[in-house]
């Protein structure tokens, strides 16, 4: 059924009864040509882009909870593509293409708001690597703006513009067409896509096994039985571990929580997204009024889903501090996400050892952005049996081999990137 | 006319204290004690608050924090504080309060027009519009969704207010001070166990306040102010009133919000705002009480509809009457003591309608008994009226609706039964579970040592509440270890209240069974119609539903409305309610200002300061800082008015250059290492040899992390036998001890060594230039001539006896030493430095002119050492031993960290006469456009003027750049569309064979 | 709040610790392989349930510990000295504290 | 060489500046600085703890702690349990007994002077407790934490060592170069007692 504002009219008229399910809700096949595991947004947009894209139609995404449940449904949305090394920056960027256009390609509004983002900055170090960073950006095609620290006034007029404070801000480095989206909405919108290609898009399904004929996957043991396939792809972040344990594989990857914060809501304070150079702290206004912050990981192992405290108010001090207006607004709801935190802080996308088993993850904290590119990419790399260009770098391979995507140089220390 | 609807007498507040406050505008008389809720119906006002979508009116639902509607802008200014409770808002002089989101006014609300395109406003309809035309996303449609949304709006000045943290440990927390809290304080207390008891509300008792109980034939009231004296006076026992247990967290932390001053107009000099507990119990009893759910009818959000306990509260603790005509509709026998406390306190009650066809037949004698009618197998359809209930439609709940009967009244005491407040049993990450006989959920198996008593319980029975609670002291007492005395065996005694029935009734027939709107999560206007077309389209489990229509998702995170919500799913659905489950609880209980969580490490103090013991001299010496990590550093020092940072480090460099300057090294890490294996340890650590480092010299060294990328360098000087003393970078003092550390403890522990810090005990001094021996010599006890004092010695001194260490080092490329003096000595061995040389023109240096001289002197520093770079790409690699063991040795020979194309570390000079380079240019090939996809072959690490070059010269990282020395190629700055020719070089601009520093 | 029990000093906040990863991983000799070498930096169990981490105690007395921790319910089952050689936490009987 | 007219260096330490003779000083609360002390960080070779144990008592007169969390003292001197190989010995200004302690311990232990990288602040008064509990997340009940009591952790965010010296009064140690952040946080927890 198709959206659009006519439907709404027409549906009001008859007290929104004609509505039918944005997907169905079929049982499992006995065999699929492609299952992906996971139903967060990147093994959703894999599924769409492989039946939109390559034809390939006899697809199940499997969920062992409900479609988004996962990162793609507990994240802070910010979507940009200001990186600096080029597999990175070439990569996000193409994510960010399609951002653009997502709403009316899935006729799904996923209210993609492109407000900005804007770094601070407040010592000569920091501005030295956001200049390399910037001119990395506008060399690869993608937008960068430096601003003084007037230039920021402008922007985000409620920040500590003071002297008198630990961090004076000296400036920022924006990405104006970065911004943020209803995440929700980007899974529903590709499970109702998908659907509509003929996916079926199983929830309360958790892959439990996966059964081999030697380097070839012939499906996975389920919570509902098992279920053949031709190929596999694996899109389920926090929990990659996990599922390649099922095929004796180990990742470089920890599994950390990621806590994220949304205040009551309040009318317009803070227009774009922005992050305090001197701490770690990020926020944005979601476009239901309420801020929506976060910061550093909690630091160790955990498949938890829930943070602690000391994080917490590490990261709102940044934010009074960068924002002392927020110290009478209050806090509405605390959670965590478990992150797939690779080695060098880069994302997985491709083939694994085993030759019908794909790979996608690795995602960090900065897998939302990347879910269009993502799953665009991966449906290409499935449907070709080979990466595309623009994950050709994002390996298993390159930390054997020697070519880390380290954005921060902090090494294989994952709760450091 | 004012407090028109006060009841004669009664109620905990204090008459004698009259209050005057403002709301939108208006002023009005409240009293001590009063919420500015109570306070605002004393006076008639039931109009608080519009909605959220359709700006409908609201007035009070609740007398608790779990208000959906009844929320406010308070204060004013910088302490303007939105989306604020009225219901919690304890009365106090000067409060003004403001209605939000409304325009122009509370009464009239043009955004009302929204309840007449409620069809289009459906659950989700944003997703399904505002797709065309594409332009008008960002400047159309957005703009309108966002001044939409939100409520209240926020200050945008700083606030003016002080918060603070405060740990307490204890054996027992109890969260919530009703009567089975109270009881369980006791009982553990009396064992001498350490207690803490918390409660929202500025008294202790919780329902007991709000009820007409009898306690060992005491009043409730008067049996709990009894018990909060006691309790009060106990040292083992902390009462803490005003104060939110908000978060249960891992291994039995919980966090408590304490509103020290939020009952004034303004906390008095030295006082918090606010403070915020961090509570380390070894257990946690939760007496949290229970949380009324609401009926849900036509009409359901109108002022006037209460809960049935609200009404209990305003009349018998606020001695408000919130209506003079009244209904009580339920589904369970609770309610039946708001018609009697109604009809108690003069209000008229014009009859209790059970939607149970068999009440409770005791009850039912009793309302006769007082005349009051009893509907029984109905219950209220619709309610009617414009901005007030002004009458109810009864309907038959067996679905005959076609004759409702109609009931002119101006309030609706409803109650669709109770929901224990399983929230930090469920944050503590345990599953409440559904409990029928109460229809809603219950705590489920506890997952940390904390367990429910009382209503949080599910147990709404008063004498179980105070037995539960006992047990529940007691128990804690004994795991922590206390004997349990005679005398914490005695239980209070209530009066029997009769029991607790129910019959869930979800959602009410309406009349003629024509639509309404009948509201389930009224701050985000969710209604059943909502819920219903979520489950329609698919959005069927309770965490979709909750995400799609925003379902509890509001200020107030559904207290009274999830647990109607999923069971309208579930009647959706066809499955029983614990089918469908609860959504996940997360913390904060309540909405908890994030000054609080901030404290006071906010602005200045956001981050602690460190400063050298020349900082003071620094200061008075007009230097300006840069931060290094959290060091202040000076970073150049003017001379007079005007002079610029140019004008300054270029004088420094001079003065080094030519003739001798004093640099504050004071920030580098200093380690001390001892032990018989400390030279192994060093070999092992280093890529390049220690074994044979002889007593009196240092040696520089290079350390890389295991996943063989540099690490760290420095110079670590052998001061006696088995005795080193290493420097590290700036940044990595900290890493690098705990980097030694690990290895120590847990991969070589058999190697005998030791290693403590010592970068705060010694002030490092660097004198540089031609003349620093000439200086030197004129202050120390020792023998510095080049035969005595080599390039790389390393001695002990004396100065002015000031004892200290002297080392030949230079990281300026100039003939130098570094004094090291305790660090009390620090600034008097600079100043006497700088007096001695004052005959020469001795100066001080900053950071700055450091900089410069390290750049001409290719020493790579932090900006090279980025983490992503190999020895071999910084041009270190001939120091490595590959024929020992050292750390990240395998690794480092990593096929990709070897092969060609890498970049590596070169020099930049400009052909551009008068301009310099940038840092975080980037290098291109001359043919490439600003704008086209990178061809970046590297980029401009760092930068400066060389004074002694006489132009600008650069360090970077360029693809194969140690076979490119002599190539020019452009540095692009494409953020200032800037663009700069230079030449390619070695990096070591000065004196390349090292002569001067051996000079 | 993790509330680690550091075995010298006693139980502590998290926050006075630092985390040290995976304490399993088994360092190879020089003589192995890069291959073994890249492994051992790079890839990790990341178990659903007990790892066995190291944390160093950084504000208090900076030894190194092995923890055995839940990852799913974050439950500590042990804590150890990293070291086999540092002389063993006597715990001090004055106070309960420590 | 110079020539030796020398005067006696005199030790600043980086709260002198704070000129007054306590920086809070109140009913029941009082902040004070404990300038120009003498600090020094014994750490045992391996298999030497106990030896070093026994030479520091026999050298100091004062029993050296082999247990975590024990400052053991007598007169001025304060030995403090720091770690599981180390220990430190405070005391009023004495420049004899790095060496003193050096001797006593030969080879069996690395001494290093660490007088002037802590600076020592004494916090006293009936309040004391209160602002600990405020900056530190120890339990300071005295059941719990008493004289002759130590820690190692963290107080106001920053690294500290703290040795309960009576009933109301703790010492401070922390590195000099944070001493004044120290000492400025703490300031700020005294402020709802220090009322005007
Ligand atoms: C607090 C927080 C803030 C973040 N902020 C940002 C941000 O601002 N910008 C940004 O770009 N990124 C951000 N991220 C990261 C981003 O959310 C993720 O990288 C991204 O959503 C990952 O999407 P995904 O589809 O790969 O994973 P998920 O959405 O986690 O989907 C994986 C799915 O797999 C399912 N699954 C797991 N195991 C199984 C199994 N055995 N069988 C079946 N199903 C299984 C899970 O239930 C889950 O639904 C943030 C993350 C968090 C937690
Ligand atoms: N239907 C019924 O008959 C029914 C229903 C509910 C309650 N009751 C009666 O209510 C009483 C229940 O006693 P009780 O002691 O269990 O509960 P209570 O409601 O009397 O007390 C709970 C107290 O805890 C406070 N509180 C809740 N959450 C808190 C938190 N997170 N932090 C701090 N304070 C918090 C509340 O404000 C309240 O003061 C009994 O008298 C019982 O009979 C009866
Ligand atoms: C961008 C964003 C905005 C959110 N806004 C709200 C909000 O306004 N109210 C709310 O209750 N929760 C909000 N949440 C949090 C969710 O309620 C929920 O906590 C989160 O999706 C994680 O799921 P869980 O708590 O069920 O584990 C928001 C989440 C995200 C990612
Ligand atoms: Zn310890």
């Amino acid at each position: 059924m198709h959206y659009s504002g006519l439907s709404l009219v027409k549906q009001a008229l008859t007290g929104n009864r004609g509505w039918t399910r944005a997907w169905r809700n079929p049982d499992p096949k006995k065999q699929y040509d492609v299952i992906i595991i996971g139903g967060g947004g990147h093994g959703l947009a894999t599924a769409y882009y492989l039946a939109k894209l390559h034809g390939i139609t006899n697809v199940a995404v499997l969920e062992k909870g409900y479609v988004g449940g996962g990162n793609t449904g507990r994240n802070t949305t910010i979507i940009r593509s200001n990186y600096m090394l080029n597999a990175n920056s070439q990569f996000y960027e193409h994510s960010m293409k399609l951002w653009e256009g997502l709403s009316q390609d899935l006729n799904y509004n996923v209210m993609f708001s492109q407000r900005g983002i804007l770094n601070l900055i407040h010592t000569d170090a920091q501005r030295d690597a956001f200049a390399r960073r910037g001119n990395a950006m506008l060399l690869n095609g993608v937008d960068a703006v430096m601003h003084d620290a007037e230039g920021v006034k402008k922007l985000m007029p409620h920040l500590d513009f003071s002297q008198n404070t630990r961090f004076p801000i000296q400036g920022g480095l924006a990405q104006p067409r970065g911004g943020t989206a209803r995440h929700d909405a980007v899974a529903w919108g590709y499970a109702r896509g998908a659907d509509q290609l003929g996916v079926d898009i199983i929830q309360q399904c958790e892959v439990t096994g996966i059964k081999r004929d030697g380097d070839k996957v012939l499906g996975v043991e389920t919570s509902r039985g098992f279920i053949g396939a031709g190929q596999v792809g694996v899109a389920v972040a926090g929990n990659s571990s996990k599922v390649f344990d099922m095929v004796g594989m180990k990742l470089p990857i920890e599994s950390h929580v990621l806590q994220a914060f949304v205040t009551e809501g309040i009318k317009p304070l803070v227009d774009t997204v922005c992050t305090f150079g001197a701490g770690h702290f990020y926020i944005s206004q979601s476009d239901k009024g309420g801020l929506v912050f976060g910061g550093d990981l909690d630091g160790y192992n955990t498949y938890a889903q829930r943070g602690n405290l000391p994080t917490f108010n590490h990261v709102v001090a940044g934010g009074v501090t960068m924002m002392p207006c927020l110290s009478r607004l209050r806090v509405l709801r605390q959670w965590g996400g478990v992150m797939d935190m690779s080695m060098d802080g880069s994302p997985i996308i491709g083939k694994t050892a085993i030759d019908n088993l794909y790979m996608n993850g690795g995602w960090c904290y900065g897998g939302f952005k990347a879910t269009p590119g993502s799953g665009w990419v991966f449906a290409d790399t499935i449907a070709n049996d080979k990466p595309h260009n623009l994950n050709k770098d994002f390996t298993l391979e390159r930390f054997r081999e020697g070519y880390p995507l380290d954005e921060n140089g902090a090494g294989a220390s994952p709760n450091a990137h | 006319m004012t407090q028109q609807f006060r009841t004669a007498a009664g109620g905990l507040i204090d008459r004698s204290r009259p209050i005057t406050f403002q709301f939108d505008g208006k002023t009005y008389q409240g009293f001590h004690g009063d919420t500015l809720a109570s306070a605002l119906i004393a006076n008639g006002q039931h109009l608080i608050a519009r909605s959220f979508k359709y700006h409908r009116p609201r007035g009070f639902m609740t007398a608790g924090s779990e208000d959906p509607n009844a929320i406010v802008q308070l204060r004013t200014g910088s302490r303007k504080e939105p989306n604020t409770r009225a219901t919690t808002i304890e009365l106090f002089d000067g409060l003004e309060a403001n209605s939000q989101n409304r325009w122009p006014s509370l009464a009239f609300d043009a955004m009302a027009i929204n309840n007449v395109f409620s069809p289009l406003l459906s659950a989700g309809f944003y997703y399904k519009t505002f797709m065309w035309p594409v332009s008008f996303w960002t400047s159309v449609y957005e703009v309108f969704i966002r001044k939409a949304a939100g409520l209240g709006v926020a200050a945008t000045e700083a606030d003016p207010d002080h918060y603070e943290q405060c740990h307490e440990h204890c054996d027992l927390l109890i969260a919530g001070a009703g009567p089975a809290g109270i009881a369980a304080a006791l009982a553990a207390a009396a064992t001498g166990a350490r207690v803490v008891i918390a409660d929202e509300h500025p008294l202790i008792g919780g329902s007991l306040n709000s009820e007409r109980l009898t306690i060992d034939g005491k009043s409730g009231v008067e049996w709990a102010a009894e018990q909060m004296e006691i309790l009060s006076k106990m040292d083992n026992v902390r009462v803490m009133t005003r104060t939110t247990v908000f978060g249960y967290y891992d291994h039995n932390t919980m966090a408590a919000i304490e509103k020290v001053n939020d009952h004034v107009a303004i906390p008095a000099a030295g006082q918090v705002r606010q403070r915020m507990w961090t509570i380390y119990p070894k257990r946690v009893v939760i007496a949290a009480g229970a949380t009324e759910r609401p009926l849900t009818f036509g009409n359901n959000d109108k002022p006037g509809i209460m809960l049935a306990s609200a009404v209990r509260t305003y009349i018998n603790q606020y001695g408000v009457k919130p209506g003079t005509r009244a209904i009580v509709t339920t589904n369970n026998n609770d309610a039946y003591r708001t018609a009697f406390d109604l009809h108690n306190a003069g209000v008229q009650v014009l009859a209790v309608v059970d939607s149970r066809p068999n009440p409770d037949e005791h009850l039912a004698a009793q309302l006769a008994a007082i005349s009051i009618r009893l509907i029984t197998g109905k219950t209220v359809g619709s309610a009617e009226g414009r901005q007030h209930v002004a009458y109810v439609q009864l309907v038959s709940t067996d679905g005959h609706t076609s004759d409702p009967e109609r009931i002119d009244c101006d309030l609706i005491a409803s109650s669709g039964g109770w929901n224990p407040n399983v929230h930090l049993h469920s944050q503590s990450g345990a599953k409440p579970v559904y409990e029928d006989s109460i229809a809603s959920f219950i705590p489920g198996i506890s997952r940390q040592d904390e367990s429910s008593v009382g209503a949080a319980k599910g147990s709404f029975h008063l004498q179980d509440c105070l037995d539960q609670g006992h047990a529940a002291g007691v128990d804690a007492a004994k795991m922590a270890g206390f004997k349990v005395k005679p005398k914490a065996k005695k239980v209070a005694t209530a009066k029997d209240e009769g029991t607790y029935a129910i019959e869930a009734l979800w959602v009410s027939p309406t009349p003629h069974n024509k639509s309404y709107k009948q509201f389930i999560d009224q701050q985000n206007d969710v209604k059943v119609s909502d819920v219903e077309l979520a489950a329609q389209e698919g959005y069927d489990s309770v965490e979709l539903l909750k995400r799609y229509t925003t379902q509890g998702m509001a200020t107030d995170q559904g207290k009274t409305s999830n647990v109607n919500a999923l069971a309208v799913l579930a009647g959706q659905r066809g499955d029983p309610v614990p089918e469908v489950g609860t959504t996940t609880f997360r913390p904060p209980y309540v909405p908890v200002a994030l000054g609080v969580f901030a404290g006071h490490t906010v602005g200045n103090d956001f981050m602690p300061i460190r400063r050298t013991a020349i900082h003071d001299w620094n200061v008075k010496n007009n230097a300006v800082f840069i931060e290094a990590g959290l060091w202040l550093r000076a970073r150049y020092y003017p001379q007079k008015v005007g002079d610029t940072l140019d004008d300054c480090y270029i004088r420094e460099t001079n003065n080094t250059r030519g003739n001798v300057a004093l640099v504050d090294v004071t920030t580098l890490g200093k380690i001390d290492i001892q032990g018989p294996d400390a030279p192994e340890f060093l070999n092992r650590l280093y890529i390049n040899n220690w074994l044979k480092l002889p007593v009196g010299r240092a040696r520089y060294g290079a350390m890389l992390r295991e996943d063989g990328m540099a690490f760290d360098d420095g110079t670590t000087s052998h001061l006696s036998e088995n005795h080193f003393f290493m420097t590290t970078t700036t940044a990595n003092a900290a890493p690098v001890l705990s980097h030694m550390e690990y290895y120590h403890q847990t991969v070589w522990p058999e190697l005998d060594v030791v290693f403590c810090s010592v970068t705060e005990q010694w002030t490092g001094i660097a004198i540089a230039g031609p003349n620093s021996r000439k200086l030197l010599e004129k202050v120390l006890d020792i023998d510095i001539s080049n035969e005595a004092f080599p390039f790389m010695a390393v001695g002990e001194c004396k100065m002015n006896n000031i004892t200290g260490r002297l080392f030949r080092i230079s990281f300026s490329g100039e003939l130098a030493y570094e004094l090291n003096v305790p660090a009390d000595f620090g600034e008097q061995a600079w100043t006497e430095l700088l007096e001695a040389g004052k005959e020469m023109n001795v100066s001080s240096y900053g950071t700055e002119a450091l900089g410069t001289m390290r750049i001409e002197k290719g020493h790579v520093a932090g900006s090279e050492l980025d983490g992503r770079t190999t020895v071999k790409d910084l041009g270190l690699e001939g120091m490595a031993n590959r024929n020992k063991h050292f750390i990240g040795k395998h690794n480092s020979q990593r096929p990709g960290l070897l092969e060609e194309g890498r970049l590596q570390v070169v020099g930049f000079k400009s052909l551009e006469s008068g301009r310099n380079l940038r840092i975080g240019a980037h290098l291109v090939d001359d043919s490439i456009k600003l704008d086209s996809v990178s061809q970046s072959q590297g980029h401009i690490t760092t930068t400066t003027y060389s004074p002694s070059l006489g132009c600008g010269i650069a360090l970077g990282l360029l693809k194969d750049g140690a076979s490119r020395h002599g190539q020019q190629i452009d540095a692009v700055f494409p953020l200032d569309d800037e663009k700069v020719r230079v030449e390619i070089c070695h990096p070591v601009f000065i004196d390349p064979k090292g002569e001067l520093v051996r000079a | 709040m993790l509330r680690i029990e550091c075995p010298w000093c006693g139980v502590r906040n998290e926050d006075e610790f630092s985390y040290g990863g995976d304490a399993t991983l088994e360092r190879p000799s020089d003589d192995d392989s890069i291959e073994a070498w890249s492994r051992f930096v790079h890839t990790r169990k990341n178990p659903a349930g007990k790892h066995t981490e190291h944390w160093q105690h950084v504000n208090g007395c900076r030894a190194w510990i092995v923890v055995e921790r839940n990852t799913l319910t974050h439950e500590i089952y042990s804590t150890a000295p990293a070291s086999p050689i540092l002389p063993a936490g006597k715990k001090s009987t004055r106070g309960l504290n420590t | 060489m110079p020539n030796s007219t020398q005067t006696a260096p005199v030790r600043v330490s980086p709260l002198l500046v704070i000129n007054r003779e306590a920086i809070v000083d109140c009913q029941g609360l009082r902040l004070e600085q404990r300038p120009t002390l003498t600090a020094i960080q014994v750490l045992a070779f391996a298999k030497q703890f106990d030896g070093v144990a026994k030479a520091i008592t026999k050298a100091l007169g004062v029993e050296c702690p082999t247990k975590p969390g024990v400052c053991n003292s007598k007169d001025s001197i304060q030995v403090t349990w720091t770690g599981p190989n180390n220990w430190i010995v405070i005391c009023e200004e004495d420049d004899s007994l790095l060496a003193k302690l050096k001797m006593a311990v030969g080879k069996k232990a690395a001494v290093v002077d660490q007088s002037h990288g802590r600076c020592g602040i004494r916090l006293s008064g009936v309040h004391a407790r209160s602002v600990m509990a405020k900056n530190c997340a120890l339990d300071f009940h005295p059941d719990f934490f008493k004289a002759g009591n130590s820690a190692l952790t963290s107080v106001a965010h920053m690294n500290a060592l703290i040795i309960q010296v009576d009933d109301e009064s703790y010492d401070l140690f922390v590195a000099r170069s944070l001493a004044r952040s120290f000492v400025h946080a703490i300031e700020h927890s005294c402020a709802e007692f220090a009322k005007a």
